[in-house]
């Protein structure tokens, strides 16, 4: 017998310190899937989050760094215009890149660095206990909002990528989903494009990722998955945004 | 008659001409002022140097820019002004814990809040105490010309790299935006190998650059092995310039800008056969307690003159640690001492 | 004509892919592993078909097909 | 009188409520007490633990370099730290997910509390499981008070966790009442 | 049996019901472990209270929106951890430089950079020398309890209204995370006139609240007048707990989660009979000078003891002036002196 | 005869620090024309940016605070949340509001927030001496891009209004010019509007004005109405976005 | 019908009401006020229709009409 | 010798250039040099001003607070910088925007400078009329270096402007010659 689904050679074999069920884990390996079939492993340099996928480095096996909460996207626009014959990405979740790190998101975009961001869209802030993101759906319940988000008090579910997608130097921006095998599937072929547009020098790809954390949406892995399907894609939905 | 090589440069194309010449590979700024010369010398000098240049959206994104192409083990700089300078606390704090070069501007003005555009001194605690947080210190480097401000930049890119940390010039308004002649000498430009740097892992294991350490004791060892940097650096990379202190029974102190007021006043008083001497320091951390220390048999005086209120004149008091007494002149919010005032406070002290 | 592996130590018994399993072969282990949970084991013999998706969705990279 | 307790188990084994309910219920008995957590990076994965110190007199640092007792709850706590009681301690370990208790000079128990949470229907029920037996094995606390907080602790809209944690908490007690200890019936 | 009143908390709700209890209108912050517990605590209470939560966008957005309630007249806080702290330096500055109330609860972890969540005391510097911009000082407060970690919430929103400033609450996460009992005793709520604050210019003048002084001398006027401010702080703020300095040899100095280590040290030595005594700075800024200054007769030798590598001891060695020999211990990263460590410190001195 | 054109109440009659022919002061009459004709003079609370307009505070009438460089939208949000009663208002440059303050920008518009800001786009950085701003346009030559501004190094002009559009908790949004009398009359038109939307509680307005900085673009002041006429306004399309 | 009256001290001289004065009743003013520069003055008589435009315009509130 | 100069205006009037070309004329005639701007808020508006100082040893502070010589372009500065001129300094007024000079013990040389710019064409050549009125009032260049300074202060490629300043420097050295100065024919 053959083995067809392997561990991808640029994952190490370790546990990772993930919830069960969290979607980080299936993106970690999407990752480096993508990486290992575009045989760019040597060229990569990763930009880690300050996020529960801080400790990326740890299960990744080329380069990476840590940024500061929020800057990835400042850390690997230097990285890459002093660097341009390396790959670079950054992968950061919501409160990531759409809090703290607006602006450096929003910036890196519209200069169109030629840089793949692979984000994570878990609605919650993972790492801290389980806060509002700026992708809280309403009346979703987390640590800062025990009676739900309220449209009046925190505002809309903010759709960075929507946003994103407006600003000419961007050159892809597409929204999956890890909910199913599916959806995974499509997910990784994303990624794919996202990377292959760095590699052809296009500009500023993203991959938003619906992506499950059982722990602080208080659901079990299982029932995470159908809450993306049923309520989270509704409010973001899938497929290219551009 | 001979041409005369030198160039009218104001401090802050100085330093942009000094990094630009030692090898500094990529700069980002956001404008501020006084230090706007030195972003619009880098926006037009970089590029013709094929350098990266980039303005920035923030201050923020400036020194994570430069944590960035530091890690890629490129040598990188950002300079800004007070207000901008306290925006970059937490880059400068991750600079030290993931052990990156970096050199940092300061350009300092009047403060606190928005302040005013004028020179100041204000800004020595969060330069020399580590305004960001834990227990890091940058190496602070104090130019007081703009030869110097020039020359140092040397200097400085390469305590960073030797020593992987960020290090401050500490300047302010006055030496940033005045002109002096300079004769640009090509300094010395060492190399540093970077095996830590991130450049892809071909041909070796994958580098990781971070300052998380979570498990047992791993960041207590970090921390361990700073301190002992910090402790060589006290050792190794202390600098200052020292005048008649041979004879002197007050000795003046004082860095950068303020220094070019107290030589002036020294060699007035020296006319008139005044015992008074001078300490400049040039490295403000690592302090130079050595200059002291040298006088602690001597019974002298000390006057600190500070554009702030008392903010240096700390330090020296633990370095003299009480073997003599250390009085203090400081004005601040875009106003200096005077000469006259120096004077005045010279005369007070009784010898 | 297909089989999958589980490494059991790893697996944090999410059963993400118990429930995706087309042909219903994987189960709960009674046994906990050494991280004090349940992981899941293959019972599938020859009905398993190396659709890969339980490989596809497991979050820990436990599960490895095999046709 | 100083008791120094550590609890440590994994994230979502329930250590930090337990810890809780000790220090409230000595709190309740007018004690000094702390309770100090520790979590992994930031909040999620490896081990958990707290520590609850209960004392006559004013406690200074909340850490534990030496605990008087310890609640173990899987092995990778074990490992971290069976070198941190005391040669006449006593520390409660989770058999269910502990095998060997190798070199430990302090009075051992080792009681299946996973597994017996895991019989009354709710594994997460494993803590009170061992509360009980703890304090049936230490009398830290007395089991009434213990109880009382346990009713507290939960919200009274929630009657059935409430039940389930009483009856855990009764298991422990008389898991650990088998050999040598008994539960105190007016619990 | 009297039912017992006391209820348990942890340290950072404890700051936040004190907060809450003492009128405080306005909370803005940013998830960070580990002060997590006051901001989730502050999520529930304040809508509770009739009161503003805000979950800011950032550390930053957060401290400038503390601005902006306090110059509308309202009493506001945030909090955070130190790499939180450091983007906040610009802020507080601000604040300084506009003279408006405000209060800044920082629950130190470990750095530098991303560090750990460790309990840690390495931003001590940062607070209390200001680690932004300008010749600033924050107050700043020490609670050593959960019961004082309540109460001094009272004392830093009066001192804030009262000076007009930015005080800061130093605390670490082993005090923020820990539980103790605590009584709820309502605390005196005193009520400041804010006749600048800007409420709209309804039958007065407009009111401007600023901090760029461009006029000639004006920057100068503010920071003047600051310093004034603080000069009467160092006379009328210093706050700090002492033991046993009547007759101690060896006084133990340390402050905060520290010093309820070097309490109970204290304690077990006195029952061996060993003259050791202590001082537990409050207020770390003003410091204390006082306490040390009272002893300054007596032969006495100090060690201070830090979650960190020396940073309130340069403050002790400039307190004590040299009229006694001062030692440090100091450990940091997630570290901290043990009680063992500690009495072999002491055992070290020689007296 | 009657005065029909006077001098507004609520602006000092002192000569401004102001280049002559910025348009700085006319949207400071503008500002002060319609809370003078709104009569809340009152109840204004003003927020001055850093930027040329940092010392607006010197010429309004009214309760002014600064806010340090880029958080103006940060400050408005806790006022107006602790004061609902009074009418907040932000007058910030470009570099304010679209760099330095992108993600304050953003998120408080995204909350919603019942707050107008009034958003003066001169395409550089005034106060500092004419670096590029995020609205500079492409070949425009400032002091840090002196060749013109390049798409490929510095972006594409940050059309932040367009985005903040896309927000649902946005309620207005306008570009309007400053360049003639009867873009000026418009413009006060859209000012108005975007108070008297937070009067009635409808959320968050904001009024971007096309505004000529003579000095940094090097242009008479005349020839600079007439680039935004035939450059700016191009780039930045006039009327109503939401 | 109409007239208009500049502040001549305040005028900056930028000549923006120049422009757009519909009757071109604003003219430079050779003398040079106490900032150096240039203002405007007014030159028209009947013919000003107090359209304001050139008031509009100004960005130094230099001018009122008058009608 | 040390020389301080102050030279005040109004922005836009070229106080700063006029500075730097002294600055540079004395470097190259192997001065020290000190050449110290002064900006009004941030950047625009106000008074401009900058220092100079030139003298035959090293120099402390660029700033001055006493001048030995000044250059005042408009009424504000003079206003600001009177009481900053030594008793027997020389001070250059700009007699087309400060009507009156009251009260100054220096010697004072009122000359139309903007007028005589204005004359020639170009407004903004006012600095360089002052230009060679002071230098020719002071001697403190030499005009032939200061020339030099001149047309390499403006690219090549712009003639004309070179022309212009120069004509305007000629005109400020007649200027001052008038009653007591002549303006060296070989400048
Ligand atoms: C400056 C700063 N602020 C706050 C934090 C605390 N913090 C760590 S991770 C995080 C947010 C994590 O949320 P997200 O980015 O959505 O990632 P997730 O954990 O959900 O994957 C925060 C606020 C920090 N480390 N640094
Ligand atoms: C933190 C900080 N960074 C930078 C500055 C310097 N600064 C003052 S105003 C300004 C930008 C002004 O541009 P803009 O907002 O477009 O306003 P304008 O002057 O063009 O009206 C900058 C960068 C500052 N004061 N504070
Ligand atoms: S907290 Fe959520 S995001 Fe973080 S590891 Fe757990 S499941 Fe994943
Ligand atoms: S490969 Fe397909 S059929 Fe086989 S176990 Fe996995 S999901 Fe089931
Ligand atoms: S998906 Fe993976 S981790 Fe989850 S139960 Fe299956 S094998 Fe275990
Ligand atoms: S620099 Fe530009 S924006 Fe600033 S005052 Fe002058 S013209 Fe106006
Ligand atoms: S009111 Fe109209 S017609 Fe009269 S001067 Fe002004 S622009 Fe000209
Ligand atoms: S528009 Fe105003 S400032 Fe400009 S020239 Fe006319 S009156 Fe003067
Ligand atoms: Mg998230
Ligand atoms: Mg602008």
């Amino acid at each position: 017998m053959e083995k067809i689904y392997a561990h991808p050679e640029s994952l190490r074999d370790i546990s990772t310190h993930y919830c069960a069920g969290c979607g980080h884990g299936i993106a970690h390996k999407l990752v480096c899937q993508v990486i290992d079939e575009l045989g760019i492993r040597e060229k990569v340099i990763a930009i880690a989050p300050v996020g529960c996928a801080v400790l990326a480095y740890d299960y990744w096996d080329f380069d990476c760094t840590e940024a500061a909460h929020g800057r990835a996207l400042a850390v690997a626009t230097a990285m890459k215009r002093t660097r341009p014959q390396n790959i670079v990405f950054t992968y950061q979740g919501d409160g990531d890149l759409a809090a703290i790190g607006t602006s450096e998101t929003i910036h890196a975009a519209n200069r169109g660095e030629n840089l793949t961001a692979i984000f994570i869209n878990n609605a919650v802030y993972g790492m801290t206990g389980g806060q509002m993101a700026p992708t809280t759906l309403l009346g979703q319940k987390t640590a800062t909002t025990i009676l739900g988000r309220e449209a009046k008090l925190q505002g809309y579910p903010l759709k960075i990528s929507e946003l994103l997608a407006q600003l000419p130097g961007v050159c892809y921006v597409e929204r999956a989903s890890l909910h199913s095998p599916a959806e995974i599937i499509k997910a990784k072929k994303a990624m794919k494009q996202a990377f292959a547009n760095q590699i052809d020098n296009s500009g500023f790809s993203l991959v938003e990722l619906l992506s499950p954390c059982p722990t602080y949406w208080g659901l079990s892995p299982v029932k995470s998955m159908a809450w993306i399907k049923d309520a989270m894609s509704k409010e973001f939905p899938l497929g290219r945004i551009k | 008659m001979a041409e005369d090589k030198r160039i009218l440069m104001t401090g802050n194309e100085a330093i942009g001409e000094g990094a630009i010449r030692c090898g500094c590979g990529f700069y980002a700024g956001y404008p501020i002022t006084p230090q706007n010369e030195l972003t619009a010398y880098m926006a037009k000098n970089m590029p013709e140097n094929n350098r990266v240049f980039i303005q920035a959206e923030s201050e923020l994104a400036a020194i994570n820019m430069v944590f960035g192409a530091s890690a890629a083990g490129v040598r990188a700089m950002t300079s800004s002004s007070s207000p901008g300078v306290s925006l970059k606390q937490e880059g400068i704090s991750y600079l030290a814990g993931a052990e990156l070069p970096a050199v940092i501007v300061n350009i300092m003005r009047g403060g606190p809040g928005l302040g005013n555009i004028a020179p100041s001194q204000s800004d020595y605690f969060q330069a020399t105490k580590g305004g960001g947080h834990g227990d890091y210190h940058s190496m602070v480097l104090s130019p007081s010309s703009v030869e110097e401000s020039y020359r140092l930049m040397f200097h400085a890119f390469d305590l960073a790299d030797k020593y992987r940390g960020p290090v401050i010039i500490l300047g302010d308004g006055m030496l940033g935006q005045m002109m002096e002649p300079l004769s640009l000498d090509p300094g010395e430009m060492r190399r540093y190998a970077k095996p830590w740097a991130l450049t892809g892992c071909q041909d070796r294991k994958p580098n990781i650059i971070r300052s998380l350490l979570l498990k047992d004791g791993a960041l207590e060892a970090l921390n361990l092995k700073l301190q002992k940097k910090y402790q060589q650096a006290r050792e190794k990379e202390q600098r200052w310039e020292e005048q008649f202190t041979g004879d002197a029974k007050v000795v003046l102190v004082a860095y950068g800008g303020m220094a070019r007021i107290i030589k002036s006043v020294v060699r007035q008083l020296r006319q008139k056969s005044r015992k008074v001497g001078l300490i400049r320091p040039i490295s403000l951390w690592p302090f130079p307690v050595q200059a002291f220390a040298r006088l602690s048999g001597r019974k002298v005086k000390y006057l600190v003159v500070e554009m702030s209120y008392g903010q240096m004149v700390e330090d020296v008091r633990l370095a003299v640690n009480c073997a003599a007494p250390v009085e203090f002149l400081g004005r601040a919010g875009g106003a200096m001492p005077s000469e006259e005032e120096i004077i005045s406070a010279i005369n007070k002290i009784k010898i | 004509m297909a089989k999958i592996t589980i490494d059991q130590e790893k697996c944090k018994g999410c059963f993400l892919c118990v429930g995706v399993c087309p042909k219903g072969l994987i189960k709960a282990e009674k046994a906990l592993n050494k991280k004090g949970i349940n992981p899941v084991k293959f019972e599938g013999k020859e009905e398993c078909a190396g659709c890969c998706l339980c490989a596809v969705i497991c979050p820990d990279c436990c599960i490895e097909v095999y046709k | 009188m100083t008791d120094k307790i550590i609890i440590a188990g994994a994230g979502g084994q329930g250590v930090m409520l337990l810890g809780k309910v000790i220090a409230e219920a000595a709190m309740r008995e007018k004690k000094f007490v702390t309770w100090l957590p520790a979590y992994g990076a930031e909040v999620r994965g490896g081990t958990a633990n707290c520590m609850v110190i209960i004392s006559d007199e004013e406690i200074g640092s909340p850490y534990i370099s030496l605990a008087d007792s310890m609640v173990i709850l899987n092995e990778p706590s074990f490992l971290r730290f069976k070198s941190k009681i005391k040669n006449n301690g006593a520390m409660l370990v989770n058999s269910s997910l502990v095998k060997d208790v190798p070199g430990i000079s302090a009075a051992v128990r080792s009681l299946p509390l996973t597994d017996a949470a895991f019989k009354l229907g709710n594994i997460k029920a494993a803590n009170m499981v061992a509360l009980g037996a703890f304090i049936s094995q230490t009398g830290l606390i007395k089991s009434r008070t213990a109880l009382a907080v346990i009713k507290d602790a939960v919200s009274p809209d929630k009657p059935e966790l409430i039940k389930q944690n009483i009856a855990a908490f009764k298991e422990g007690c008389s898991l650990a009442a088998q050999p040598k200890d008994r539960c105190p019936k007016n619990g």
